[in-house]
This record gives C-alpha cells, structure tokens and sequence, in this order.
C-alpha cells in the first residue's frame, strides 16, 4: 500500500480534532497557524495571539479587513464574540503565568526528552529567530509540535538528543507530523495514531528517537 | 490527493488530560453559591479581593464561612476592620495566617495579633500587588527597593543593583481568588466599577481557581472588549449576586 | 510676640502652596490628605491614590456618593475629568517606577540624612502600619513630610538620626511642621520658612538636628 | 485661632526644581514634528512601538530621521523588513545597536547582521515586554525560566527556583518611546484600536520622553475613564496625525 504523507493542511487538521471545546491556544507561525482553520467554529477554542489578542477568530473578508487587526504572524484576522485586547506584557503573562492549556509550536527538532529546538539551526548562524517561541514553550501547560516528520533531505526530526541549539528543554508533550502522531511519556515517545499504510517498523526507520507502539 | 487528516477515523483523545472531549460552550456561571465554593480545601491560600469596601467580595466570603474551610491563608490588604467578613472567618477560628499589608490595632487581627493568637506576615502594599502579579505572569522572584533598609529585610536576601538595596521577592500564588466584579458574560470576561478594581484583577491571575461575584450579567459579546479589564481566561467560576 | 503653631489645615495648606500645576502627586493618610483640599480647584494638579485612581477630586456633595469611588483613606471622593483607574499592581507601578512628581507623607520622625519613620515606634511593636509607604517612599521623585515638630511630650521628630524603625533610607526632601517649612541639602536641614514670631533659635531649641538659615 | 497658613505672604518656591511656578493647565500637545522631536540627543535608547504595521508610528520616525540624531539603540519586536522605517534608519547609519526579538535574514538589518555590520542584542519577545514593564514599574530586576536553558543564557546568571533553572533580567528603560495611539485628549490620556496596543502602552511607561502620535483628538474627559488603557502620567507630547 503506497503512503501518502500529509500536506501543511492535513497536519493541522489532525491537531485540531484533538483540541477541546474551552481551551485557551497559541498557536505558532507556520503550519500551527493553520490550525485555527480546522477548528469547527462552533467549537469553543479561545486562541491567544502574543500581540495581545485573546480569542482570535477566522479571517475576514476581503472587503472587511480591519486594517488594527492581526495576529502574532502579522496576517488580518478578526475577533471572535468574547475577545478582548491586552498589552504585550499582559499577553506575554498569560504565556508564561501558566494559562494556556496548549501551545502549538513548529520546530527543527524534538527529543525524546521533551526538548525542543526551532529558532536557529546552528550556534553560529548570525540571524536569530527567536520571537516568542522561548516565553511560549516554557509557560503554557502543554507543548505540541506540528512539523515534518524529517527533513527533506530525509534525516531525522524526532531525535534522541536535539543537535540544533534549544528553545527550551523538557516541555514537548505531543508531536504531529505528516506521518504520525507521538505522544512523549516518561517511558519516551509512544505512537497514538499513524497515516494509513504506515507501519511502526517503517515510522522507526525515518525516526531516531526509539518508539513504542501506543 | 493531498493528506488530510478529517478523512481518518481515529481520533487521539484528549481524555487523559482528564478534560471532557465532548463539545460544550463556555459558561463559568454557576449559579449557586454551594457550587461557587465546591473543592475549596482546609489549608488553602486565599486571595481576597477588594480595598474597604469597594470590590470586595463580602457574599463569597459569607459564602466560605458556610462552606467551611478551615486552617485558611488569607491574603488582603489589611486585616479587616470589626465586623467585616475577615473578622467573623477569624473569630471562627478558621485562619491560620493572615498575610497583608496592615493590621489596624483596634480591631481583631490587632488584638489577636498582641496576644500572639495569629500568625501575620506584613509585606509593603506594592509588593504584595507585584508579588501576586508575578504569580500571575510565571515570574518566580523580583529584586525591589521597597523595605530593602527596614526591619522586614531582616535576614532575607539583598542584592545592590545600580547603587541602590533591593530586596528579593517571590511570587505570591494563591489556591483560590475571591473578587467582585461589575459585570461578566459567560467567558468570564469581567468589568469593575470606578475604583473597584483595585487587588481583583491581579489575584484573579494569581489563583488556581479564581471565583468572581458579579453585579451584573452581560450577553457574550456586550461588554465592549476594550472595557473587558479581567479576560474570562483567568476566572473559573462566575457567580451572579446582585447588588 | 506670642506664637501660634499652625494646626493640621494650615500645616496642609503650607504644603498645598507649593505644589505646581501638573504634577503627578501621591498624598498619604491622616494630614497630607488634607493638602488636597488646599489646592485651588483651577490648578491642575493630578492626585494619585494607591487603590487605582488617577485624578482623585473633591469630596462629592453628601447626596453625590459614589459607594465605588474612594481613596487610599477609604474616604469618598470623586474623579477628576480626565482621570482614570488602573488595578493596584500598576498603581503602585506608579509609585515604584518613579512617576510620582511628589509624594506626602506623615511621620513619626525624620532625619538629617534623609531616612523617615513613620510605621512603628518599636521593632518589636507586634501590630504594624506598613500599608503602601514603604513603596511610595523608595519610589517618588520627591517626599515631602507633613507632621507635628514634636511630640505631645515636646520630644523632637526632627533627629540626627531616627530612633522608630524606619520606612525609608535618605529620601525626604522637605518637612513641613506645624511651626516651620525644612528643606534637606546635602548640607542638612536648612529652614525655608517659619511661622510668624519663630525664630531660629526657638526652631533649634525643638530639633534635635542642626538647622541652617536660608 | 487657629493657625492658617494662608495668611503667609512668604511661598516656598518650587524654582529650584525647574518648574515654572505660575499655574498652567496641563497640555501635551505638540503641534509641529519639530516641536515632537526636540530634544532627542544622540545616543539615545529609542523604544519603538507597534507590531507589524498595527501601532507602529510610522510618522514619528519619519520625524526622527528629519530630526537627525544618531547612534542609536532601538529596541523594537524585530528588525524591520525592506521598505520599513527601521530600514530607512538603519540604511543612514544611524543605528548602533538593535535590540529585538528576531530578525529577517532577508531584511537589511539581517545582511548588516551577517556581514558583522550591526550590533544585535536578541531577547525573547515576553522578556523583551517586561524588561520595559520592569523599567516603569521600579522592578530592579526579575527571574523567569524563559531562555534559562538555552543560548542566550551562555555566560549569565541563572538561579533554581522551585526546581526551575531561572535567568535574572534587568529593566530595559529607554530615553524616549515613540509610541501611536487611537485617540488622545490634553492630559495625554491614549486609548488604542483593537491590536494595536501590543508594546505602546509598556513603552510609555518605561521611557523618560515618550511621544505620542495620535491618530484621533479628544475634549477632556471625553474618553470614559474605563477605556483609557494609558494614564496620560506616562506620556509627555502628543502630536495629532490624522488617519
């Protein structure tokens, strides 16, 4: 049976299914962005921005952009019923106070000790990325990442140890990637669910951290 | 064809996280107030809202005396005059310290206090504002000025930043906030009146389980979000007690 | 020529005289929050209470209460046009952060080398009166000290050093008493003012630390 | 009769503090971007509001380019992309020191960055927020796990707090912020649009000189108190630039 990988969009539609009705969520630049999409709008998910906007709704229209209106990627958004604005310090205390139940983040690597690394690919490299994603990874109550489960040229992402310079260490509890989803316990990484085709012996050979059937 | 996970059936569950999965619309109000204080346990931190009389939460805390709490933390800004609600929770002997930034000595927490009957802990007004605000923002400890050259540094860490005596500080979290707000929608989005904000918005960040009284009730979506001063993130529970 | 020391209006309104428009002003509890009152209703002088409220006015008419509006003495007052509120942690963020143009406060004592006593007159006095004046002190532009020049007993509050456990170290910048006005220099108390019929002689006579002609 | 200090002629003179003494109503407006900039030396530590575009004053540092100060620190949420003022500034030369939270390889402050020809200071965003806050609010310095295991820590102090490695961080004050507000009265009272407070209310606290561009004007007392988000106390000029 041939294995189709997920696309950006079937990454975070898988995420999203798992994301309960009343949580507070950042959601990270890149694909975790593309989360809120999949989130049925009745569904009552409070997602943050680290611009201070708490309850991010979907984008507007296109002849009803409020030009005051974005989100922490800087793209136009609107605000669901219910939300409300605080200043970058207030948004950054809910991050790191502990009040998101979850926070998405895309990365380079994970490790099977919950570190995470996706702001620099090496400890040389002169241009920093590192915005919000440090606040992010150590305040909320739990860490997903959605990313790739390898790189193009096929090494692997979910890692032993992590070899790019960290974000922060211990934090990741879950990882979607286009093959897989993996939870991170205290035994390591367990598989929870896998693209159809996909087998465990397959998902450990594009793996280096070792992985136990969920 | 493009992967797209809404084809799988399977679905991870969120259970574990002991969270329902099933859909439910947000609503913090509860509409009693057994409800208001249930899981409130003996030993726990109690950050009480409000300066005098204005925003504070005195129906939550008639409504703590009858649920019964004991070997409770109170933490307000004073030790309460005679016939304030903190003076019935002490007279009941159910307060086992009183953390706050006066105790006026005509009163029980005074008189108490002489005789040795109360374990107080007095902190600056503003640092113990900044200390709950930094329970509230994941900070886990601050150097200021404030008491720094006074009997409260006595034996505590200092530290000279920029030629001046800090003192260090450390969060002040509670288990449970009591506040008083104007008005609430079901999020939990709160409004104050005039000066009652006061200590209300920074314990309802500090507390595990923030329980806000309401004057009013308003619709999700009409309270103005620039008005919103608490978001319903930080509030568990809503009770509405009409003024 | 008899002399007759002013009482806790006049000591009040000294101080009030002194105040420009368009400070930013923290007035504490008992005497200095007379001073407000001395301060013609047309000078724009923005008066801060610890509680929240920016632009504390007058006391409102008997039949005008606001039960929500107070101040830091939990007396009823009014807001200013143009006032405003904020929680208590950025109010005292006012206080510490140095936005203060003045504050004023009471006292049990001050002394030559700045420091002011004003919350217990033992370390061992069980019941304490910290409140807000430790951060005040440590943090306004200026404190200015309203008080008595001594003690019922006729003991000096003017001290080389203080003797009452302190609230702060080396921040008063001026004393109004009720029988004088004292500025702090770097050379020590020099007097600004006096009732009339003082003399300096007299004033030194009441004070324990040396006193400079203006 | 009681003593009444109003029967004095003698005034204590406030000259010495170098505040006219005459009473003057309070006004910060500003009515020219010469009378907005004045006084900004060279070498000064410019605090830049906004986010993206959204509360970002465009105007004033266009205004700050006119006025010609160099050697500047700016400290903003990032680098600026092409086309942005930041770029413009940093284009003149007249940019020592860029503090940020990231920075665009595929911007000029990230070729300048690769070639070694800028200084880059680089701060996660929250404790960029409240370094700023912590330089308003008189916090000598704070602890927070943020960045504790990482790069940025190499060479710093750090302390365990309850189990947590922690970084210890100063306040991060500027000389001035240029900040964009929705709508403004005299006293400097500013009230903002939607997103658009992000750093502009943190910055007007955290800088001696904070100018305000003001996109709305506003009578006293227009604005409700409840929707002022920054007490005109933290903002010094206010320069109306209409939408």
């Amino acid at each position: 049976m041939d294995i189709t990988p997920l696309d950006r969009n079937g990454m975070a539609a898988w995420c999203a299914r798992d994301i309960p009705e009343g949580w507070l969520v950042n959601l990270g630049i890149g694909i975790p962005t593309l989360v809120a999409d999949f989130v049925p709008a009745d569904r009552e998910v409070i997602f943050h921005a680290e611009n201070g906007v708490i309850g991010v709704g979907p984008a507007p229209a296109p002849d009803a952009i409020n030009p005051f209106l974005i989100n922490a990627s800087t793209t136009h958004v609107t605000l669901r019923t219910g939300g409300s604005y605080v200043h970058h310090a207030d948004s950054f205390a809910i991050a790191r106070g502990g009040h998101l139940d979850l926070c998405v983040l895309g990365a380079f690597e994970v490790a099977e000790n919950g570190d995470i690394a996706n702001w620099a690919r090496s400890a040389d490299e002169p241009v920093k990325q590192v915005g919000g994603a440090m606040d992010l990874a150590i305040g909320a109550q739990r860490l997903w990442v959605v990313m790739e489960h390898t790189t193009r040229e096929g090494e692997p992402r979910i890692r032993q140890r992590c070899t790019y310079p960290l974000t922060a260490k211990g934090v990741v509890k879950r990882v979607y990637t286009n093959l897989a989803v993996l939870d991170l316990t205290a035994h390591g990484f367990v598989v929870r669910d896998m693209i159809p085709g996909m087998t465990l012996e397959a998902l450990q050979e594009r793996t280096e951290a070792r992985l136990l059937s969920g | 064809m493009t992967g797209d996970a809404r084809q799988f059936t399977a679905t991870v569950s969120t259970a574990a996280d002991g969270r329902a999965t099933l859909p439910r619309m947000i609503d913090k109000f509860v509409h009693s107030m057994a409800d208001a204080m249930t899981g409130i346990a003996d030993g726990s931190t109690i950050l009480l809202g409000g300066f005098g009389d204005v925003g504070t939460p005195t129906a939550l805390l008639d409504g703590l005396i009858q649920q019964g709490a004991r070997d409770l933390t109170i933490v307000a800004v004073a030790g309460g005059r005679d016939g304030s609600a903190i003076e019935q929770l002490l007279s009941l002997g159910r307060v086992r310290k009183l953390i706050c930034s006066f105790v006026r000595p005509a009163s029980l927490s005074g008189r108490l206090l002489q005789r040795g009957d109360l374990e107080v802990e007095i902190i600056p007004q503003g640092t113990m504002a900044e200390r709950m605000r930094a329970a509230g923002a994941g900070i886990t400890g601050f150097y200021t000025p404030t008491g720094a050259d006074t009997l409260l540094a006595e034996g505590r860490e200092t530290r000279e930043i920029g030629g001046r005596l800090c003192l260090l500080e450390y969060p002040l979290p509670g288990d449970v906030a009591l506040i008083e707000a104007w008005s609430a929608d079901r999020w939990g989005n709160l409004t104050y009146r005039d000066s009652a904000q006061n200590f209300n918005p920074v314990m309802a960040m500090a507390a595990k389980l923030t329980i806000a009284m309401t004057r009013n009730v308003a619709a999700l979506g009409e309270l103005a979000p620039e008005t919103i001063v608490t978001p319903g993130i930080f509030v568990n529970r809503v009770l509405h007690v009409p003024l």
